[in-house]
C-alpha cells in the first residue's frame, strides 16, 4: 500500500478534472493507499457547504464527506477561497484550510503524486 | 525514469507531450484526451499513439461521451479507475498531468 | 423590427467547461423570453455547430450514469425538442470521421426537428443572416 | 448613444476576462450608453458580498458596486450562482438574480451584444 | 456583415477566426490575444494579421504583458478602452468573442 | 532520503488563467516547508519554463497599474531572491523571439540568483533528477 497526494487546481462546476480527481481519490482509498487531496484556485469551490445539487452540475459536498469518512485528508487553499468570498464557517466540516506548504510537506512522504492543473 | 502522462484534452496537449521522453513511457487519455483513443482526424489516429506502446483510455470518460471500446485504436488499452489506481502505483514513478 | 436572430455558435468540445451545456440551456431559454417582451417580440436562436462542438453531439453520451450529470446529448435533443433549428459542421465531421448515425436525434422524445448536417457556407450565412452572434 | 449588453462565463479569479468585461462596461457607461450585464458560469462568484481584497487577485466588489451606481444592470444566473454554493442573501445589493432569458430579452433591445465565453 | 472580433487568446483561436469572412472584418487583440500583435513565432508574424487591414490591440493589456507599442507589428493600430467602445459603437454591427 | 526534488513545470501563458501565478507561489513556499517536517527533510524545488510559459517571464509588466494584481513578473522575481533555480527553455525563447534582455531579473531587489536559459535537453535532466513532476 502506498501515499498518493492529489491536487487539484480546476472548478467544481463545468470542468470535470475536479471530478476525476475526487474519483481517483476515492477509488484509490478503497484500495488501501494512504491519500491526500490538495486544493487551490478554483479547486477551492469544493470546500464549500450547502452546495445545490442541481441536475447540470457536478455536485462535490457528498463525495468529499464521503473522502473524510475514509480518512483522506483535504486541504484547501486559505488565500484562494478567501479571495473568492469563501469564508472559514461556509467549509465543509473536516476540510482543513492551510497554505500551499501543507502541500509540499505533504508531497515530501508520498510515494505518488498526481498534480491536476488549472483549467 | 518511469513517467504516466495523463493527457486530459484533445487539442491543446500534443506539443508537450510530443517532447517529453522517458525509458518508460505510459499515455493515459482521460476526459477529452479519450478522443486521441477514439477519432481518426482526416483520416489519421492521433500522432500520439506513435509515441509509445502504453497506451491507457478510461472506460468511463469514453462512454460519457458516446464512444464505446469499438472506437478505440487497437492500440490502446481501455481502462477502469481501479486499473489506473494500478497503474499509477505499480508502472509508473513519476505523473505528469498535461 | 419584431424578429431579432441570434447565431448561438457552440465550438468547444463537450465536459471540458460547462460552456457548450450553457450554449444549449441559453438557447432553449428563447422559449420563454416572451415573459418579458412586449406582444410581437420575437427571439429566434439558431444553434450551429462547427470545429471541435460537434463532437458535443455525439449519441449514447453516460455522463449521468458516470458523473451524476445531465448529459450534453440530452440539452442536444431538448433543444430539437423545442424545435431549434440545430446547424451541424458537414466539413467538421468528416474530418472528425463521425457519421450520420453517430449523432443524436430527438425522434424517442417526439421531436419533429432533425439535426441539419450542412457546409460551413451555410452556417456563413446564418451568421450574416442573425442581428447577433454568441460563440460559446 | 447606444445600448450595449454584454455576457460574461469567465470566472473571477485569474482569468482576465472579466476584469475586461467590467473595464469595457464602466468605459461604454462613462460614454453615456446604457450597458447591461449577464452573468453565467463562473462568472457568478462576482456577485457575491465579502470577497477579502488580496493583491495577488482581481477583485470585483468595488467596481460591480460602481457600475450600480451608474444605472448599469447586472443579473446573475441563478441556477449556476446555487449550484456555486453561492446563496440569495450573500449576493451584492443591487445585483439581480434570473434565468437565461433575461439575458436574451436585454439583447433584444441592444445595439451591440458582446459574448464573453467561459473558460 | 461588418463583424469585429475579440480575439482573447494566442494559440486556440487561429482556427476558428481562419473561416470567418465578412465584407468589413476588424480583429481586436485583447488579453493574450495581444501576442498576435507583437510576436513573431520562428521569426513569422501571425497569420492573423494578413486576414484584415483592420486589426487593433488594446494598450493596456499589452503593458499588462511588458509589451510596448514598438513591439506591435506596424498594421497593428494600438487603441485604449475608450477606443474599444467606440470601435463597437461606430465600426462594426457583430461582435464576436473567440 | 533527507531530500525531495520537485520540478515546477510552468507552460501556460501568464493572466489566462492563475495557473502560473500558483506555480511560482507553490515553489515559493518551499521556504516554510520546514515547519511541518523533521529535521534534515528538504523540499528542493526547480522551476521550469517551457512553450508559452516563458512569456510569463517578459519584464516592465504593468499588471498592479491596469488591473490592480501583482504581476507575474513579480512572483517570477521573487523566487528567484528564495533562491529558486529557475530555467528557461532557450528553444522556446527562440521560437518566439524573445531576447535574453526582455526577461526579468531580480537584481534590483538584491537577489543572486539569475534565470537560466538553457537548452530543452537540460529541463528533461532535470524532470529525471526529480522525485516528483509538477506540471502548471
Amino acid at each position: 500500500m502506498g501515499v498518493l497526494t492529489l491536487a487539484c487546481f480546476s472548478s467544481l462546476v463545468g470542468s470535470k478534472s475536479l471530478d476525476f480527481t475526487l474519483k481517483l481519490a476515492k477509488t484509490a482509498a478503497d484500495k488501501g493507499h494512504t491519500v491526500n487531496l490538495w486544493l487551490s484556485s478554483n479547486g477551492t469551490m469544493i470546500g464549500k457547504a450547502h452546495q445545490k445539487h442541481l441536475k447540470d452540475y457536478s455536485h462535490a459536498e457528498k463525495p468529499v464527506r464521503e473522502l473524510l469518512e475514509k480518512g483522506v485528508q483535504i486541504c484547501e487553499c486559505e488565500a484562494c477561497a478567501l479571495a473568492r468570498g469563501i469564508q472559514k464557517p461556509e467549509a465543509i466540516e473536516g476540510v482543513q484550510w492551510n497554505a500551499m506548504h501543507w502541500y509540499l510537506a505533504k508531497i515530501y512522504s508520498s510515494d505518488r503524486v498526481l498534480h491536476v492543473g488549472g483549467e | 525514469m518511469k513517467l504516466g502522462v495523463f493527457v486530459n484534452d484533445y487539442k491543446s496537449t500534443v506539443e508537450t507531450v510530443e517532447r517529453l521522453t522517458a525509458e518508460k513511457l505510459g499515455l493515459i487519455f482521460i476526459q477529452n484526451g479519450v478522443f486521441h483513443a477514439a477519432l481518426k482526424e482526416n483520416g489519421k489516429p492521433s500522432p500520439l499513439l506513435d509515441k509509445t506502446g502504453n497506451l491507457y483510455a478510461l472506460s468511463e470518460d469514453l462512454a460519457t461521451r458516446g464512444l464505446t471500446a469499438a472506437d478505440v485504436d487497437s492500440r490502446v488499452k481501455v481502462v477502469t479507475y481501479s486499473d489506473v489506481v494500478d497503474l499509477i502505483f505499480n508502472d509508473y514513478e513519476k505523473l505528469a498531468w498535461l | 423590427m419584431a424578429d431579432i436572430k441570434l447565431a448561438f455558435v457552440i465550438q468547444r468540445p463537450p465536459y471540458k467547461s460547462e460552456t457548450s451545456t450553457l450554449g444549449f440551456t441559453h438557447a432553449i431559454s428563447y422559449q420563454v423570453v416572451e415573459m418579458l417582451l412586449e406582444d410581437g417580440q420575437n427571439v429566434i436562436p439558431t444553434v450551429c455547430l462547427v470545429g471541435e462542438g460537434v463532437l458535443n453531439l455525439i449519441k449514447d453520451q453516460k455522463a449521468m450514469e458516470n458523473y451524476g450529470v445531465t448529459s450534453v446529448e440530452s440539452h442536444g435533443k431538448n433543444s430539437l425538442l423545442v424545435d431549434l433549428d440545430m446547424l451541424v459542421c458537414k466539413e467538421d465531421m468528416e474530418r472528425f470521421g463521425l457519421a450520420e448515425d453517430r449523432l443524436l436525434d430527438a425522434e424517442d422524445m417526439g421531436a419533429d426537428k432533425k439535426l441539419q448536417i450542412v457546409p460551413y457556407a451555410e452556417i456563413q450565412k446564418v451568421l450574416e443572416d442573425s442581428n447577433h452572434l454568441l460563440f460559446f
